[in-house]
């Protein structure tokens, strides 16, 4: 371990790693540490970047990193195959409201699909599969009407979605910003909000760590969910200074900053939308049996 | 014989069961007892898995890496062959060799889409890399009398190329053969981590993503068989093509294995 | 005059892209024009960070490649000189070399975190077969009639490998070196890009996610510059320690 | 008619400038027998790889057949002094045989006729199917002799054939070398530094000075065309021969030390 | 003392098995200089490198100073018919020659005498900075004697040292290599396929037959051990000798015909 753990000598603030994936949802930890939310609460945070859950919860388990980011289906998954991960705060959620989300599926401007049961039959892109992407897409398919088992989805990263939907590679994507940008200025059009469709207000990720961290160190948990909390409360309410943490740890061009739907930012975790979000992953055979949120959340 | 199988088991004998044993008890979610990944092992991949991911798997990279071996010696030949084009081209190949696959994938799938012909293709564009390399210098390091020898007596085009090039070559373009098999590998499952939906490296990154360890490294496994399985093809291929050479080789092997 | 041709091969290489998305062959908003790229890459070269990137990216692949190289050549000429571990050694060496270092990453995070050790880690395992296998086909290269020569001047174990075995292999280690320097340079920018370790394949990852595509290309555009640059100096290398070899014994002067 | 004409060659190489050859001149009539002496290192196979257009000179220029050597003329065939290195490894004797004619087109049966007659002509009948160095010194030796046998050339260039066989054998393809120029009419120069074979074989022996080389003598050898081991060799005329070539080699050894 | 005892060789090589050596037995003792012939093909390099250790013989055994040999025997040397492969072609000349002696822990100085003196003797001194591959073949060759004779070893083998030389340096380095015998009492195997050579040189030739190869005859040489190039080759006993040995192989020839 890197020592974070330990308790830190009088006066000292504890060094905390972060892993966090450079997007749009962690603008409210890049926001806390600039305005100092961690420091108040003698925590040295230190963010490390990553492309994605991969290299981020193995090394949460492993204590290199004291706390990290992931989107909640992934951290469903890790604890129903026995992964000690433990939820200490809420990371952003779906805005709630349909056609304005940060997520949407989406398909070509000249594209016969006009909702997400035309979908049946048809390929969808989705970051990952098995997670929360398709589980989203396939609740917008019941939603409408469909037979979700009737969709074909194909893994394919954010960032490669757009030019695959452009080159008619595939039939619908589901991106997130900056990328659902990128597909309306081809003149993509978007036939669903489907983190709005899997449930109300939905959590879509958030910030956990390892139970050992949590039975060593609880004053040191504790200290970095309320910081946690003051950060997202102040991005929730300052989405301006939010937009402009962004350009810092991106690389998004500032004209598409300006643009971009930004999720919300609730203090809290929608407990209800994850127990939606675990009955669907048990229907979609994700995972076995219905996992404990007791166990997880907070 | 019997000492020969003995000696090609035994290290492995070994490795296994220090695995085996050092993992027994192993409660480290990410290092699971080796007894976990072997239970898991058959009902993970002898399954529908075979047919679905296992050899759609295979048939890509059978075709990837024969489509990089006729490139890369091909082109092997022709750079090596020609002083002029190998300094032309030389740095832009070196630029392309250096371009890291996962960055590379997304430009080959605006050219060839998402399909297999993408996948077949990042298999090639790293399989063709040994070969091309060895190849060209297994062109360039040709012996000069040889050459001379084919001058004078008129041996040109096809036959010059067959009969002196290759087969001189050859000891070299089958060690960059032998490196960009196990490349292939690696590679056929970089191309299944974007735009796939089945395939054996498909499968062992969802395993991954989806935290089931023991069928992950089940698949780890997998590819490593799979390794040896087609190093032992790849030998079988050799003892014809370069039967000559280790024939003429053997010079200093056999003495020792005839004691 | 060999410098001039290589730099217009590459010239050329620039100016088909430059071209191609200029008149619609690719869409220029994936595969933005040469010039966009350059353009984008002058600007990122103004940077502070950049530099930063540069130098941990170049940090960790030479020290993986230097670890892998000695690795690799002294297990190499061992395990090639003695048939009994060469015999011993074979399955397993082709059980581990198609292991993906991707499919590590969970491993070597565990073990060392986001840090550079972990990229080292991977590095070093996938490089080192590139140099193990070249020197292992090039020890069983040499010529029995020198290898007689050798044996019956007793030249020791030491001296052999020194005169004999080295410098017979020495033309295989060096593609194998080329290869390593390629697979080390991969493998250093695949590992920040995923693990997250500091360097440019971090930053090639931000700029993907961030969609910034010219950015990404610009970055690219120095791996590969990388790429070349270790070309021309193990070709220089090659020239020095090769002179006796008829490959470069024939080759006209730069 | 092959001339040397002025013929000068030095190599120069990193560390190492040698005048290799000085000032060669020398004409060989069509299906005249030609045999060069000189010290080792003097250049023989350097004039021999000028000739067959393997080597361009410093200066001087070469004319085979009418035409100026810049590259390996027609109908010239080469045995050369490394003969190991000359077969092809990968092939088997009678392929090695075989493969010149191949390359020249000729047919399957034809070629069949060719490789078979020259295996047995150098002795090697039943090792054609063996590799290259599966043979001995002497055997590989004689292979590269029997290829350029039966490509049948109108030039034949040979450096030290007969370098690597016993006394017997040696004796035996100098008699089949001299059938084959007396049967085939073709064009011969041969390297050897064997006087007495020298002496032997040819209608004019060519003595090369120690290097930068020059022509230190022309010799026409007036020995009667028909010709056999022991009655030639027993010849008075032969052994005067033969002590005007060792006296002349003494002597240009003498100048120089 | 060497003895070879009932010594056979078989290759037995896919599609090629090839009885190389049939039964031969013989001894030299310590510092005597023994000549071999026998016919190209007939085995004499294959006898060579089972003395040498370099190949294990079918059956028999092979003794050198009290050892059966079952690798190469200590202060032993060889000098290999393919000159020009065992010389290292990334080493110079010098380095070539040098090479042996470093491996046995000679002091510097004492090593560059006797390199120095070794290539003085085959007349390389100034090639000294050469790679091998920049040399004619003769001088090739001197270079691997030469290196066999800075080695001072007590048991020399060679094979066929002066088949790629002219003849008035191969008169030299006959010479040169009886005066090093001499000098050292080093006990001497010299494979030749020059009937004169090996009569000229040796205290007893050696005469294969061809293969199955066994030994044909054994015969003294009873010429004085002062011997000189005119002088020697002009006495009637030599010429009485070499007679002998020619017939000798005539009639081994006849037998197997
Ligand atoms: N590739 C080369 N580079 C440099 N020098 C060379 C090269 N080839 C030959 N020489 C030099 O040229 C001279 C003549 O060599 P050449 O091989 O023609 O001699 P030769 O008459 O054939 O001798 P031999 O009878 O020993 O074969 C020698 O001094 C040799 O060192
Ligand atoms: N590596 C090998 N594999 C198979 N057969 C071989 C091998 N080496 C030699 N032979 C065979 O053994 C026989 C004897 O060969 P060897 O080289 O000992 O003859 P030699 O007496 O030295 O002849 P030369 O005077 O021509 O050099 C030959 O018939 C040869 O074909
Ligand atoms: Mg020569
Ligand atoms: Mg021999």
């Amino acid at each position: 371990g890197s020592g974070g753990n330990e308790a830190a000598a009088p006066g000292q603030p504890d060094k905390v790693t972060v892993g966090v994936i450079p997007i749009l949802d962690v603008a409210p930890i890049y926001l806390g540490l600039e305005k100092g939310f961690f420091d108040e609460r003698d925590i040295d945070l230190e963010l490390a970047q990553a492309e994605g859950g991969a290299a981020i919860v193995p090394a949460v388990v492993s204590e290199q990193y004291q706390f990290g980011f992931s989107n909640v289906v992934s951290l469903l998954l890790a604890q129903s195959e026995g992964l000690p991960v433990k939820v200490v705060s809420n990371g952003n959620n779906s805005t709630g409201v349909d056609g304005e989300d940060f997520a949407g599926l989406m398909v070509k401007g000249d594209s016969p699909i006009r909702t997400a049961k035309d979908l049946e039959g048809r390929t969808v892109a989705a970051n990952t599969l098995s997670n929360i992407v398709d589980t989203s897409v396939r609740a917008s398919v019941r939603k409408a009407g469909g037979d979700p088992s009737k969709v074909e989805f194909v893994a394919l990263p954010f960032p490669e979605q757009p030019a695959a939907l452009a080159g008619g590679q595939v039939d619908a994507v589901f991106v997130v910003e900056p990328f659902q940008q990128a597909v309306l200025a081809e003149g993509g059009r978007r036939i669903a909000s489907s983190y709005v469709d899997a449930a109300d207000d939905l959590t879509v990720a958030a910030y956990f760590t390892s139970q050992q961290l949590l039975s060593e160190n609880p004053d040191l948990v504790l200290r970095f969910t309320e910081a946690m909390q003051e950060s997202l409360s102040y991005a929730d309410s300052h989405p301006d200074e939010a937009r402009a943490v962004i350009g810092t740890y991106t690389k998004i061009a500032p004209e598409v900053i300006e643009k971009v739907t930004l999720p919300k930012w609730p203090a809290e975790v929608n407990r209800d939308s994850l127990q939606t979000m675990a009955d669907l992953a048990v229907e979609d055979g994700l995972i076995e049996a219905a996992p404990d949120l007791d166990a997880l959340l907070p | 014989m019997i000492r020969r199988i003995a000696l090609a088991v035994a290290l492995p004998v070994v490795l296994v069961a220090a695995w085996w044993f050092a993992s027994a008890g192993s409660t480290d979610f990410y290092f699971p007892p080796l007894k976990r990944i072997l239970e898991v092992f058959p009902e993970t991949w002898f399954g529908p898995r075979m047919v679905d991911d296992v050899l759609p798997s295979l048939a890509r990279l059978g075709i990837g890496y024969a489509a990089a071996l006729v490139a890369g010696i091909g082109l092997g030949m022709l750079i090596g062959a020609n002083r002029t084009l190998r300094a032309v081209v030389e740095p832009l190949l070196e630029f392309l060799r250096a371009v890291p696959p996962p960055v590379l994938v997304p430009i080959l799938m605006l050219m060839a889409g998402i399909g297999d012909l993408m996948k077949v293709l990042v298999i090639l564009s790293g399989c063709l890399w040994p070969i091309l390399l060895n190849t060209v210098e297994g062109v360039r390091a040709v012996d000069e009398v040889l050459k001379d020898t084919c001058r004078s007596y008129k041996i040109r085009g096809r036959l010059r190329l067959l009969h002196l090039t290759v087969r001189s070559a050859s000891p070299q373009i089958v060690a960059g053969a032998r490196q960009a098999l196990s490349i292939g590998i690696i590679l056929m499952v970089i191309s299944e981590m974007f735009a796939a939906s089945s395939g054996i490296g498909f499968t062992v990154i969802q395993f991954k993503d989806g935290f089931r360890i023991p069928q992950m490294w089940s698949g780890v496994l997998l590819l490593g068989l799979l390794g040896v399985l087609l190093a032992w093809a790849f030998r079988l291929v050799e003892r014809r093509v370069l039967g000559w050479y280790l024939g003429m080789r053997a010079g200093i092997q056999g003495v020792r294995k005839e004691r | 005059m060999k410098v001039l041709l290589g730099l217009a091969g590459l010239v050329g290489f620039g100016v088909l892209l430059e071209i191609a998305p200029r008149i619609g062959l690719v869409p220029a908003r994936y595969a933005p024009p040469t010039s966009d790229i350059l353009g984008t890459l002058g600007e990122q070269a103004r940077r502070g960070e950049f530099w930063g990137a540069v130098g941990d990216t170049l940090g960790t692949w030479l020290l993986g490649l230097v670890i892998a190289v000695v690795l690799g050549v002294v297990t190499g000429v061992a395990i090639g000189s003695v048939p009994v571990l060469r015999a011993a050694t074979a399955s397993t060496i082709e059980f581990l070399r198609p292991i993906p270092s991707v499919a590590l990453i969970p491993l070597v995070v565990v073990l060392y975190g986001s840090t550079v050790e972990a990229t080292l880690i991977l590095v070093v395992y996938a490089a080192f077969w590139q140099v193990l296998i070249q020197t292992l086909a090039g020890v069983a290269d040499i010529d029995p009639v020198a290898a007689d020569t050798a044996r019956s001047y007793h030249l020791n174990r030491w001296a052999r490998v020194r005169w004999l075995v080295w410098p017979t292999a020495l033309p295989y280690v060096v593609t194998g070196i080329r290869l390593a320097a390629t697979v080390a340079l991969i493998l250093t920018i695949t590992g920040e890009l995923v693990i997250g370790s500091p360097g440019l394949g971090q930053e090639i990852a931000n700029a993907r996610t961030s969609g910034a595509v010219p950015v990404m290309y610009a970055l690219i555009v120095v791996t590969g510059l990388f790429g070349v640059a270790a070309n021309v100096l193990t070709r220089a290398a090659e020239r020095r320690a090769l002179a006796w070899h008829p490959s470069v014994r024939t080759e006209v002067p730069a | 008619m092959l001339t040397v004409n002025g013929l000068s060659k030095t190599y120069d190489a990193k560390g190492r400038h040698v005048e290799a050859i000085g000032d060669v001149s020398f004409s060989v009539a069509d299906g005249e027998f030609v045999c060069v002496v000189g010290p080792s290192g003097c250049g023989k196979t350097t004039l021999l790889r000028c000739i067959a257009g393997l080597l361009p000179p410093t200066s001087g220029e070469i004319v085979v057949e009418g035409k100026v050597v810049d590259g390996p003329p027609d109908g010239l065939a080469v045995v050369f002094q490394e003969y190991g290195r000359s077969l092809f490894p990968w092939l088997r004797v009678r392929d090695n045989v075989d493969l010149p004619l191949r390359a020249a087109g000729t047919g399957k049966a034809k070629r069949r006729e060719l490789v078979t007659g020259a295996l047995d002509a150098v002795g090697l009948s039943d090792a054609h199917a063996a590799y290259p160095w599966q043979l001995s010194g002497g055997m590989q030796q004689r292979v590269a002799i029997a290829r350029a046998i039966a490509y049948q050339p109108r030039v034949l260039l040979m450096d030290e054939p007969f370098a690597a066989v016993d006394a017997q054998t040696r004796a035996d393809l100098e008699d089949l070398l001299r059938s084959v120029w007396q049967r085939l009419g073709v064009t011969l120069l041969f390297v050897t530094h064997d006087i007495d074979e020298s002496v032997y074989l040819g209608q004019r022996v060519v003595m090369l000075s120690s290097s930068p080389t020059t022509v230190a003598e022309d010799l026409a050898i007036d020995l009667p065309a028909e010709r056999d081991q022991l009655g030639t060799r027993a010849d008075p005329r032969f052994t005067e021969l033969r002590g005007q070539v060792y006296a002349q080699i003494q002597k240009a050894k003498q100048e120089r030390t």
